[in-house]
Formats: structure tokens, C-alpha cells, sequence
């Protein structure tokens, strides 16, 4: 293993907490300068199914999820098998749970160390309102050597609504747990780190949003995208935007074109099933050069799919789900960090080159939270070029420019009428259908986006090795942790994380692979979308691998690491 | 308006030329339109007319306005979008019977209940006339002109108004093309009406269904208040033969989203950003 | 049905086990269905259950007939299509509030128009549980437990039979979950009725709306028999707390599509290839 | 001029009729047994807007555009303008108007040929309900050697419902045309072929739905596709199937999915912006493994764009516009005639197959009417290989079978009871959200599409010359007529025109394009959508070049030849 991390897992039934637990533990490493991922993973039951807390803490932010555990604490097994994917475990594993409790048969197998903590026998007997998950965070911050204090502080701030029984209950179980000696070492990261931030990739993709200026948002509550919207309507209010609940995806994204129309940037954010239903309307967005940005938190497709869980499957409806000629922004943030910086990004780019953008998120990212150090922004654009519309009457709000981008102005501004439309038009706006006409706006709406300067943000790069690694949003985590493991059995490797999808910046991306000998796309989807989309688009000089796998389990760099040593080891036999 | 000179119905118009047939009732909203425009001395520069897709969501482009001719079905949901945003603006939305009874009847029926401060201008001719004469929601029974529907659509028609009131709409006029000028009045307040006003318009189509000249002899013009209770509205608009012309019904209530819902906090956004630090 | 045996409610449930919160109001509708299809005796295997998507569509899969599970808001669509290729199948359309009055909207009050021969149970707990809690249209517009709507939705909520009522569906009764043995009467009255029935179930979410406990107290159940007069309706449905259950209003009136619709002509398909014949 | 062609515009006033001319000539042709084409071209009024009826008569069925027009009739030349793009004149071309009449511009600089036929005197003169298309169809005629009673007898036909009167007048008119002398020589083809269709691409794929045992229909009427629609109501009458006028698409595509479960075949047309509203559901229908076949009639994009014109750009949304990954059968019919035979393999294919089917027609092939040879149809599917649910209440709906699809009941098939889900699913179609059976799924509706065997009507492949010449659907004829006028000057080509585009077949195709030094994909869009894809497909071991040009005027043969003489001088060249 190149990166020391320590994982833990906490399960039980939907009710016992597990999720405030792990909240608070990593909430409290924060405090003490230390970094950790929370993934959350629930059952399919709405209320009183199993869930689990699974904590990754490294202190270098490689935020990929863990692949196996060191640590699960188990505050009952009922349904542990839902997990059982997800939570490898080996002879290396501790197990804390109530012995009384018969193992799960993988647990068994595994050969995991158990070690005994009867939680509810203990929670009850120190407190009438004693609760198993205070327990267990107290059991957690002792092993992580978290002060019992800071625990109890933040413990009574998220209670603060809450009887005060309640919450003297939840310090005395704390106490107890800390206090109790438990024979199992874990390989605990180094803390000290400051400067850091809490949150995520949903909260950052929202705040990346409003410090871009957003103001105006119409969306329709989707799993995993809600808690953007949530986070927003907040936000919202107190910059002093609008929020609009739509009645659906239809409403919602035409409510963001029309509030774009006014002049107030505007957003929307959903998931594949919605993203599916605005396409039409994302057209319109295109043809009638009104910037709007949309975005999709991926979840398992297709259809309905795996609503809870993530996958990198609408890269495909991203790119080409818009009917007719509809070029537009494809961006994806790379962790949930990054989230801040590509969300903002895109609302600027789609304002500039008025368009619309997609930023295409994930489950992984939007749900999971983490301690990162401060997120770097999109700093503002500078002004929009000054774009002169002409004098009185004789504005022509589709002119054909040097740029493809024509002046733009808002109901309000005097002297300067026009009427947007979807339909094909003149220069002015009025509809046409002639040859001529069709060929210059399409080329145009197509110009504006192949002729802007991008800059250097449209992919991360690390490494000049001879074997590229190519991956976009937030599979990049993954490829480069299995980029240091290869590194370490001696593949020296050039990581490439694409930010920026639509528009593929062909050019910059084919000198980036110069030098390679061996190219692997790597993503979380079936199909190998990003593989077939970079082929289509790029002549590659050398050969191309893809390493395309469906979630809904997140990406093992491991697995990574193994599929590209064996293709070149193979390569180099024969 | 702060413009000295007092502008007429035709200044309203652009120079763009409406691609109607001749005799088409959308004529008339056109003219009526411009009309209320000019009675109120409406300032072009911020008004908006928002339309969906049909022959009668083409009027923007004929208005001397600012103007959005979105996709099909949604031209309220645009509208909606943009007044909120901008509530500043006069917000007007257009469109037919198809585009908004049958694709958008969601969004019509929501509007109505969400009650935002736009005026919503439906142009039914009872057919999608765009589309070369298929039946709409408003269609008669057995109007078997169509051949998608060759025995006619065998469905009972909508009735806008009752539809609206049972959503929720807090103003609900009827107008007819044949009468462009009580067209024109009930725009004008319909635009002063604090809140969504809904109006019929029956408005012909000429070349898909020529026996709607016919409407002339059957329209009356209402010249009673509008009702102020739901319960007698319900009543006459579940009734009606769809041709009562004039303002049916009007209630007061809330518009959303609610006045001064939009007032900035100083330092908002550095603070939001504040709060994420540990 | 053929079978000798009579079969239990019980036998009407699969093996499935629901995914619902303890104690969440949808256990009911469940029950009530198994035992309206006990009642009738009803043929499994000719039986289909349609829904959409949310905590209330997940039903389909824990009832022992054919079932389709399909996306959020188009229930209604599938259940129609269904019935019209296969006016031998018994159909049932199921949903939530924000399935069938938000998102589906627009197929609710077509469905109503159209009265295709379909019983549809709208599952109302005034509140999206799937998504975790946001507001629906039929939510209080105070209730301020979501964080997407803070100060609650500030829009008045629907009035479901209102809007039924309005576009035109012909049967419309109202259950509660508190009261199984009603709904289960309800949805059996609702099968053997031809034409679309409307039942509309307030369902609670224990999860999200503990308050709905508190419906218990002002549920009435109505003796009265159903009202046929759509006046009588209309005022009632406007003015109604919204908790009056029992069978509201039926009217008859001719379904689509019309019986007999779809009997072959004698060599069809050949005829309409000779056409094309010069 | 490879190809010998007559071509005619007849334009006027909306009202005017020029279209009844056109139709009424060519039946009056059919009847001779010649072969030709009529397009239909509109201003953007609904009535009383310009109109032209566009004629190409060729004995030998290549149905392009006209390139140039041999004969113009003028029966004014209001907004001639619009149609400037698409009816090009030159020195040869001759022009039959009212000299009173200004001539426009444009047709004074091509210099062609005025002959002066005062048609409003005329016809005024001749009948007082006399009319100048009549009048138009009897000069036509002449020129073209048709009987005047032929010409007299199909009017009468037309007019059946028509006052007295009125038939009187047209008899009168056209007997006065045809009695005409004028001075003008046209390249009349040769007549004479029999056993003849007539009919339009929108009717040849009802007809082809109908016959592969289409019994349902929802639909929301949309151009160019409501002409399917409308015919299939009073087929499907006929065949003992039902229609249905839905609220939107969105409706349209799930009855359309709910008469399928019910297991009556089932079937929806469109065109793009309906396209988009449906590809949600369209996933439905692919995880849900319901088969439905949608008509997807191309115009032009993106957004409203040009709905009454042709163009080939939703290639991308048929092939990429679901969410997730939704594998799923994408064809296109090459030329009216296939309009028959592709859409029945299609209809049969999603049965056979489970799944969703997309039809790309567009608006050229589906509104043109033309005489062919009787279509060729696509014999009917060997009934589904026999496929055993199992015993009673064993039934896995989802089983993994080795071809991937398992056995598919339908409601009332005793004792097999299952609900279909949309929710990623265990071999039951109980909802899971694991790991393995979300792979297992996403692996069966690939590979069922992926090992199936499609047999050698995947393309039509001419000629066997070392330039391959690659397209699809309707851009065949134009690839074909190029891939003859290259012939020509020497340059052997190999058409390989695509009727299956999804899954693609790459080992075929790869075959397909051995020993070929150069491909060109020619396609009518702007973003070359067909090239990107193939790239991304498959390892192309020679250059490849792309010719797209977006609509709405028809791609012209003589360009195709001449962009790809060009390359090919070019290359030999360096
Ligand atoms: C998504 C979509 N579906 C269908 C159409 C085709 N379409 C254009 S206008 C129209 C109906 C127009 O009818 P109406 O709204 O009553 O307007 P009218 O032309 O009668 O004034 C339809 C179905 C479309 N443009 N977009
Ligand atoms: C197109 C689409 N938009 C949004 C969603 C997310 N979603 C799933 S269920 C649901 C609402 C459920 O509410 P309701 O229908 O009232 O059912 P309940 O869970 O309350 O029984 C939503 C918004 C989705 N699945 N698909
Ligand atoms: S088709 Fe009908 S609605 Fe359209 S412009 Fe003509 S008359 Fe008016
Ligand atoms: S969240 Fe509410 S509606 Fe959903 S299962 Fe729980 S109680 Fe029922
Ligand atoms: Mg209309
Ligand atoms: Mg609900």
C-alpha cells in the first residue's frame, strides 16, 4: 500500500446513528488538523434500514474510498450483507462489536480480529438515555487519540435542539467510551495540519456557485442532487437570490432560462433522470444563446438505477443528449474541493460564452463529506469584453463577430429589443429557414466555443511518465493513488484529469500525450464513454486501454494499478 | 413610462410581418395587445412577451418589445423564471391551446396555483393550427376533421376557466378575437391585476376550422362584476358554453414569491464561505 | 375469476418486503389493496399495478400480480396505454402526491379527461418521502420543515378532487390510512366502476410529517351518498378541509376508447400495401 | 452529369396550388410507367406563403435533390427569394412565367431561358373558375408527352369533393395547357417501367411498422412526422390496432411502453425536440427490457430550428441521449423506399431484442413522394426462439441467459407473475443495489445487443473501389450518385451506406473497408456527428476525412464528388 490512510466503518440500523458518529469523529479530527473523507451508504429502506459511516483519514487528501478496513465498528450485523461489497475486511481488520452478536459468515471468513464491546449493554447502564453511537464515538476518539472534551463540545452543539437528559446523556456515554481500554492498535495518520475546510462536494459545488454570482435557482428535488438545492436555498437568501421549487425538470430549467433571460445568472442541479428531461429545453438554451449552467449529480443508471449510489454514466447525455447541432460546456470537478473552483468556473464560462454548461458531479463527490485544505476558486473574469450593441434599433442581437460572441443585453436596457428564439434566425433574431442563415449561426454557436482561450485549467496533469493515465471528474482520486502505486512497482506515469470535456481541447490534450507509449482511460461506467468520446475526437498515436468498470462501488486504485502493470507487462512479453 | 410623447397601438408593432393566414383570429390579439399597451402607456423596454411554440406563439417577434420565443409547453415556465428573477419587468405569456393546455397544461396549472404577478394570454382555436389541424384539449368531441383522429377525438374538452379556478387562479377573463377592443381592456388590467390573470382568448383559425366563424353569433359579452366567490365561478365555468366574454372571476391573494424576499445580508457570501472553515 | 379456491388478502401479497418506514401510512394502502382484491376475487394474473417513482410507487412489487415500476411522474401514461391495448387487463395506477400532482401533473388531469376504464390511488402524505422531505403541492404553505422551502412553500396547496373534478374524471372518492377497511371498500367500488376512478388516500409520512398523526382527529368519513351534480361538487371540493372520505362524486359518462374500437378488417394489411399501388 | 434527370420547380402563392400540380403530374408519370420525385418546399406562412413543388424524374430511382433545375414555373415570383438556396438556375435552365412580371434578380444573372406563359390571363379566359395550376399541369404535361386525359382523369379523381364547377374548369385548363406550343426542349427520361409504388417515406414507415405487427400507437403530433401519424390512425383502424392523440411526448413514449408490457406491439413517431422529451423513458424501456420501436423524422436543429426541412443532426441524442448506460438498437432507413423494410426490421429487432429501437428518418425521405419499385420488406422474424418462463412461480424475468435475453411473459400468462422496474434489479427484477447484480444487468443488455447476429442487411455496400464513401440513412442516394459521377473521372469507390448504427458493426464494417486507402464520412449535419462516432469506434487503419454540411438544402452529389476529388488530388499531389 503506497499511501498510509487508516479506514473505518461504523454500521448499524438506520436509527442507531451511525452517521451522526462518523460526522462527529471526523468533525472533531478536523479540529485537530487531521484529514478524512466520510462516504455515507445507506439500505434501501427510507427510515430504519441499515446504514454505515465509512471514514478514510489521510493526511495527504487522496480521497478515494478505502479498499478494505482497518477498523468496523459494528453496532448490530442486521444486514451487514448490503454492505458486504463495500466493506472488505481481512486478518489485518478489527472488528468492534457486542460478542453476544453471532458474526456474518464474511466477517468469519475475512478472519478479522474482534474485539468485544458490548455497546448496548454499556450505553444503557450509563445513562437512562444512553445511545450506542455516543458509545462508539467515544470507543473511535480514544483509538484516534481525539480528546474526549472536543468531542462532547461538538456532540452538544449538533444536540443543541435536544432535551438537555439528551445531551448530558450523549456526554456520559462519550466519557465511557473513552475511557475504556481497548487492545487494538490502528495505524493513525499524523494530525496538525490547520487551514482546513469541512464540507461537501455538494456544499461546494453550491458555494462555488453563488460566489460566481448566481442569483436565481429552479430545480426539482432529485437524489443525490438535493442537498445542493438545500444548501442553496439557504444561500440563496441571504445573498439575496431566489430559489424556485419547480413543479418538475421541464419548469425548472426553463425558469432558469427565462431568470438568464432577465440577466440574473442562473442555475439549476439534478441527476440523470432529470438531466434527461431538460435536454430539449438545454437546446433552447444553445440556440437562443442564453448562458444557464446545469448540474448533474451522477447517480447508477440507467432509468431509474441506483438513485443513492454513484457511477460516471452520463458523460454520454452530457455530451450529445441535446438533439441537433448543440455545442455547449462539459465540465466535471475532479474531488470535492475541486468542486468550488469547476462549479464556478462553468457559471462564468456559460455567462461569457453565453451557453449553457454542464458539470457533470457525482454521488461519490456531491455526497461524501471531507476535511480539505482551502479550496481554490475561479477567480472572476475580468468584465465581459465590452460589446457594444449598437445603436438604437439597429442592434442585432445574433451578429456574426470576430468571436462568435455577440453583445448581449437585458430586458430593461433601452432602445435595445429583441426577441430570443430557438428557432433557426438571422443575425437579428427574426426566424429563418434559409441555407445561409442555418450555416452561419451554427458555425457561429460552434466558433465561439472552439476559439476561446480555455487556459491551462481544462485538465490536471501530473507526471511525464510514458504511460498516460486519462480520467475526468472525480475517478481522477483513484488514477492517481493507482498512479503512485505504480509508481512504486517502478511505471512511471502521467496522470491527466480532464476538468473540461465540452469543448475537448483536442489540441492541448494531444501534446500533453506527447512522448506517451501506452494510453489508459479509466472511468466508473459500463460503457467506456469517455474512451469512445476521446477516440472519436483525438488520433491517438499510440495505443489506447479503457478500464471502464459501473459502480456503484467507488473506483479501487488498486485494481487500476493491476489492470495497466498487466497489459504492459504483457506487452512487454510479447 | 418616462417618455414625454404618448406612443400609439401601432408603435407597439415591429416591423417584422406576421406569418398568419390571412383572417387568422391571432390578428386580433396582436392588435389588441399593442392597444392595451398603448392605453397604458407601457414602457417597450421593459416588458416581455414570452411564448411557447404554435402559430400563436409566434406574437412576440410582432411586438415591439423585448421578447423570448422558448420551446413548446413552456413558455410559462420561462415567464415564471423571469418575472421572479425580475419582477422590476412586465411579464406577459403567450400562447394556444395545444401549447398550453395539452403539452404545458402542467405548468398552466401550476402557474395558477404558484400565483406569480404575470399575465398569461391563451389563444385557443380549439386545434394545433401549426401543425396543419390536429384536435387540441379544447377540441369538440366529434370534430373529425383531423385524420389522426378521424372519428374526432372522442374526449370530453378541457374548460380552461374551471380548470383554473380549481387550480387556483386568482383572475379569469374571456375574450374573442371577434372583438379586439374588449381584448385590449382585459389585457390592460390584466396586467395591473397583482398576481397571475388567466385570459381565454377564443381566438379562430380561419384555415383548420372555418365553421368557428360561426362563434360570432354565440359569444356574449358579460357585462356583470366579476365573481368574487369560487363557488358561484365553479359553477358557471363547469356550465358554460365557453363563450361568456369579459372578466369572470377575481379574488385577492398573495402573489409569490412574497415582496422583499430577495434583500441581500451584508457580506453574505463571505460569511457562507466562513462557515465552512473549521 | 376461475380458481375454486377464494383466495385471502393475505395470498395477494408477495414475498417482497417493503422498504417503508414503520408506522409510514402506505402499509395501509397495501393492505387495503391486497384486501379489495380478496373482496373481488380478482384474477392475479390479469391484474396489473402501475406506478411511478417514490416511497408510495414502490407498492407494485409487494402485491402478488403483474406490476410496472416506472419513472417518477408517468404512472398514469403507462397504466393508460396499458388498458387501451388491453382492455382485458384489470389496471391499477398508483403514486404519490409529488408523483401524481407535481412531476405528473399534467397526466393526472388528462387522465381524468380522457376516463380510460383505469382505477388510480393517489397515495397523498403531502410531502416528496422519498427525496427525504421537501414540499409537494399539496403541503401546507407554512409547513417549514424543509430546508429547500425554509419558511414553507408559501403557495397555496392543491385540492386534488378540485382539480379531478374540474378536468373532468367521473368517479372521485377520498380514504385515509388511519381506516383500511374503508379504502380497501373504496378501491373495490373503484375496480368495478367503468371509467377512470380517482381515489384519493391521505397517506401519512411518519418520517417527515410526524404531525399527520394529528389527521386521526379531523378525518370525517362521509354517509352521505356520492354527490352527481358536478356544482354541488365543485363547491364542496373548493371549500373542504380536505378530509372528508367516503365515495365524493360519480357521474357515467362514455370511456375511451369506445368499445369495439379495434376489430380487424378482413385482409387489412394487404389493402392498405395495394394502395400504395400506382 | 453522370445521371440523366429532368427537373422541374413549379413555385407560386400558398394558394396558388402548385403542389396539387406536382403530385398531379407525377401520378399522371407513375402512370407511364417513368419514376420520380417530389419534394415539398414551404415559406414559413401557414397559408397563403410561398410554395414550391420540386420534381426530379429519373428512370433510374435515384432520388436526390435536383442539383440544377431544367424547368421552372412561375406562377409569380413572390418571395422566390426563399427558395433562392435551393432552385438553382443556369444558362440551360428554362423558365416558364408571365414576362409582364418582373423577373427577380437571381434568375436574371443565371440567364436562363424565358418562355412567356401568361398563366393568370389564361386561365381567366378559359373557365371562370379557371386556375393556373391546371393550367401549369397541362403545359407540363405536354412537355413531358403525358396524355392530357390521363392528367384530366387524376384531377378529377382529386377534386371528386369539388363543385361541378370547379372539375369543369380544371379539365378546361388543363386541355388548354396541353394544347399549348412552346418552345422548350426538355431531357425527357424514358417511361415505361411498370408494377410501381407511390408513396412517401412517412407512409413506407407505417406501412413497414404496420406490417411487422405494430397494433398501438401513442403519439403527439409533430413536423415532419405527423404525416406518419396520421396515416397509421386510419391504418391501424383498419388492422384492428388502436391510436392514441397523447397530451405530450412524454405521455406519448410511456402508453407507448405500457401497451408493450401488455405485449402488443408498440410504436411512437417524433422529431427531435419530441425526441429529447422522451429519452428518459426511452431508458425506462431498456432496463425495464420492454420492446418499443420510436420514428424519429429528422429536420432541422438544434431547438426548434428549421421544422420544416431535413437535415441528419440528432444522430448523436438517438446514439447517446439516454442517461446511464442504455444500450439500444439505432437504425435509419436509406431512401423512401427502405422507409419500409428498415422500420420493420426495427420493430421486429426491439421484440426479438427487448429493447428500444430508434428509426432516424428525416424530412427529405419522409415528406418527398416518389415512384419506386415495390419496396422490398422485411421478412418476418422466425417466431422468438422458444423461451420457457419456468415453472409457476420460478419465474426470473431478469434470468441471465447466454444470449442475454431471458423470457418475457405478459400480463395474463398464468402464474408468472413479475413487476418490471426501472430500478436497477436482481434476475427477479426485485430492486438491488449491489455491486454484482447491478454489473450482471448492465452486462446482459449489452451483450444481448452486442451477440446478436444482424445478418448482412446492417449496410448496403456498392462497389468495391479503393475510396470508401460512408454515410447513413438518407445521405445514401447522394453518396451513391457521387460515388457514379467519380466513377466517372476515374476515381472506383466503395459505398458503404448505414442502415444499423447502433450497435454498430465494427468487425463487419472493418471488413467492409479492407484495402481501402482513404474513407470519407459524409453526413447532412454540422458537427459531423456519423464521423466522430466512427472514430470512436473503430481503429481506422487509413485516413479519414468528414463531409458534413448541415441542412436544410439536400447535400448535393456534385459536391460530395468534388470535396473528395479534391482530397484525393491533394494527396497524390504531395
Ligand atoms: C416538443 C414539441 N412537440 C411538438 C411540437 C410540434 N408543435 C408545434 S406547434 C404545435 C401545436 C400548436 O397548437 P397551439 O398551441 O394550439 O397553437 P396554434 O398553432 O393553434 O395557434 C405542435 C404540436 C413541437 N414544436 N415541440
Ligand atoms: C425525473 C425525476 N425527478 C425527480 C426524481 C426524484 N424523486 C423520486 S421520488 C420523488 C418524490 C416522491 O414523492 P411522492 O410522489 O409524494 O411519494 P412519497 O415518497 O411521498 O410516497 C422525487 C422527487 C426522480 N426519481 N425522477
Ligand atoms: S393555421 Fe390557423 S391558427 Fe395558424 S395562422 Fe392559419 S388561421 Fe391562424
Ligand atoms: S419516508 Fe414517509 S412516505 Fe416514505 S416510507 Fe417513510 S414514512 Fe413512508
Ligand atoms: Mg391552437
Ligand atoms: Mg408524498
Amino acid at each position: 500500500m503506497s499511501t498510509r490512510y487508516l479506514s473505518i466503518a461504523i454500521t448499524g440500523a438506520g436509527g442507531a446513528g451511525v452517521i451522526s458518529c462518523g460526522e462527529l469523529l471526523l468533525r472533531a479530527w478536523a479540529r485537530e488538523g487531521g484529514r478524512g473523507l466520510l462516504r455515507k451508504a445507506y439500505g434501501p429502506q427510507i427510515r430504519g434500514g441499515e446504514s454505515a459511516a465509512l471514514l478514510k483519514l489521510t493526511a495527504d487528501e487522496r480521497y478515494t474510498a478505502a479498499s478494505r478496513y482497518d477498523a468496523v465498528v459494528a453496532l448490530d450485523w442486521d444486514n451487514f450483507t448490503r454492505f458486504e461489497d463495500e466493506i472488505v475486511l481481512d486478518a489485518d481488520s478489527w472488528v468492534l462489536c457486542d460478542e453476544a452478536q453471532a458474526l456474518p459468515p464474511a466477517v468469519v471468513a475475512a478472519g478479522a480480529r474482534v474485539v468485544d464491546v458490548p455497546f448496548d449493554e454499556l450505553a444503557a447502564a450509563c445513562h437512562p438515555e444512553g445511545r450506542v453511537n455516543m458509545l462508539a464515538l467515544g470507543v473511535l476518539g480514544r483509538l484516534l487519540g481525539l480528546p474526549a472534551t472536543t468531542l462532547a463540545e461538538l456532540a452538544g452543539q449538533k444536540l443543541a435542539g435536544k432535551p438537555r437528559d439528551y445531551r448530558d446523556a450523549a456526554t456520559a456515554c462519550i466519557e465511557l467510551g473513552a475511557a475504556r481500554d481497548i487492545a487494538c492498535q490502528l495505524p493513525v495518520p499524523p494530525m496538525g495540519n490547520k487551514g482546513a475546510w469541512y464540507l461537501s462536494g455538494n456544499q461546494a459545488a453550491g458555494l462555488g456557485a453563488l460566489e460566481a454570482g448566481i442569483r436565481f435557482v429552479a430545480a426539482y428535488p432529485i437524489t443525490p442532487a438535493s442537498d445542493v438545492l438545500e444548501w442553496m436555498a439557504g444561500g440563496l437568501e441571504r445573498v439575496g437570490g431566489q430559489l424556485v421549487q419547480a413543479e418538475d425538470e421541464l419548469a425548472a430549467i426553463n425558469m432558469t432560462i427565462g431568470a438568464a433571460f432577465g440577466g440574473v445568472p442562473a442555475f439549476t442541479a439534478t441527476s440523470g433522470p432529470g438531466l434527461a428531461l431538460m435536454t430539449e429545453s438545454i437546446g433552447l438554451a444553445v440556440a437562443s444563446e442564453t448562458p444557464v449552467t446545469i448540474l448533474n449529480v451522477m447517480r447508477g443508471g440507467p432509468s431509474t438505477g441506483i438513485p443513492t449510489k454513484s457511477e460516471q454514466s452520463d458523460l454520454n447525455i452530457a455530451l450529445h443528449g441535446l438533439h441537433g447541432d448543440a455545442p455547449h460546456l462539459v465540465l466535471a470537478p475532479l474531488d470535492i474541493a475541486d468542486c468550488v473552483f469547476t462549479t464556478g468556473w462553468a457559471v462564468q464560462l456559460a455567462q461569457r460564452l453565453q451557453t449553457a454548461a454542464i458539470v457533470l458531479s457525482d454521488q461519490f463527490i456531491g455526497q461524501s463529506t471531507a476535511i480539505v485544505s482551502e479550496p481554490r476558486r475561479c477567480a472572476p473574469f475580468a468584465a465581459t469584453p465590452a460589446q457594444d450593441p449598437g445603436e438604437e434599433g439597429a442592434y442585432l442581437r445574433y451578429r456574426l463577430t470576430g468571436s462568435g460572441v455577440s453583445a448581449l443585453v437585458t430586458p430593461g436596457d433601452a432602445g435595445h429589443r429583441f426577441t430570443a428564439d430557438g428557432l433557426e434566425h438571422n443575425e437579428k433574431g427574426t426566424p429563418s429557414s434559409r441555407q445561409s442563415d442555418h450555416q452561419r449561426q451554427l458555425a457561429k454557436r460552434q466558433d465561439k466555443l472552439t476559439a476561446f482561450d480555455f487556459g491551462g485549467d481544462w485538465a490536471q496533469i501530473d507526471g511525464d511518465g510514458p504511460v498516460a493515465l486519462v480520467s475526468f471528474g472525480s475517478s481522477a482520486a483513484a488514477v492517481t493513488e493507482a498512479a503512485n502505486q505504480l509508481a512504486e512497482s517502478g511505471v512511471a506515469t502521467r496522470v491527466i484529469s480532464l476538468r473540461l470535456l465540452a469543448p475537448l481541447q483536442t489540441a492541448a490534450l494531444a501534446a500533453a500525450l506527447e512522448g506517451c507509449s501506452r494510453v489508459f482511460v479509466v472511468e466508473q461506467n459500463h460503457g467506456g464513454q469517455l474512451f469512445h468520446y476521446l477516440r472519436g475526437q483525438l488520433d491517438f498515436g499510440q495505443p489506447v486501454h479503457s478500464y471502464a468498470l459501473a459502480g456503484p462501488v467507488p473506483l479501487s486504485p488498486e485494481n487500476i494499478a493491476q489492470a495497466v502493470a498487466t497489459v504492459i507487462a504483457e506487452a512487454t512479453r510479447s | 413610462m418616462t417618455d414625454a410623447i404618448r406612443l400609439k397601438a401601432k408603435d407597439y408593432k415591429s416591423e417584422v410581418k406576421p406569418i398568419w393566414c390571412p383572417g387568422c383570429g391571432h390578428f386580433s390579439v396582436h392588435n389588441a395587445i399593442t392597444k392595451a399597451m398603448a392605453a397604458l402607456g407601457i414602457d417597450k423596454d421593459r416588458t416581455v412577451l414570452v411564448s411557447g411554440i404554435g402559430c400563436s406563439s409566434r406574437l412576440p417577434a410582432y411586438v415591439d418589445s423585448y421578447g423570448f420565443h422558448g420551446v413548446h409547453g413552456r413558455g410559462l415556465a420561462i415567464a415564471q423564471g423571469l418575472k421572479v428573477a425580475r419582477p422590476d419587468l412586465t411579464v406577459l405569456a403567450l400562447g394556444g391551446d395545444g401549447d398550453g393546455f395539452s403539452i404545458g397544461g402542467n405548468h398552466f396549472i401550476h402557474a395558477c396555483r404558484r400565483n406569480v404577478d404575470i399575465t398569461y394570454i391563451a389563444m385557443d382555436n380549439e386545434v394545433y393550427g401549426m401543425t396543419k389541424g390536429q384536435a387540441s384539449p379544447t377540441t369538440p368531441m366529434d370534430w373529425d376533421h383531423s385524420k389522426l383522429t378521424p372519428h374526432g377525438p372522442g374526449v370530453r374538452p378541457f374548460k380552461p376557466a374551471a380548470l383554473a379556478l380549481a387550480s387556483g387562479a386568482p383572475w379569469i377573463a374571456r375574450g374573442y378575437s371577434g372583438n379586439p377592443n374588449q381584448i385590449a381592456k382585459l389585457i390592460a388590467e390584466a396586467v395591473e391585476f397583482p398576481g397571475f390573470s388567466f385570459l381565454h382568448v377564443m381566438s379562430q383559425c380561419i384555415t383548420f376550422c372555418p365553421e368557428q366563424t360561426d362563434w360570432k353569433a354565440i359569444v356574449t359579452e358579460s357585462e356583470a362584476p366579476p365573481l368574487a366567490d369560487a363557488d358561484e365561478a365553479a359553477k358557471q365555468f363547469l356550465h358554460e358554453d365557453g363563450f361568456q366574454t369579459g372578466l369572470l372571476y377575481r379574488e385577492q391573494r398573495a402573489t409569490w414569491p412574497p415582496p422583499g424576499a430577495t434583500a441581500a445580508e451584508e457580506g453574505a457570501p463571505g460569511k457562507l464561505a466562513a462557515a465552512f472553515r473549521v
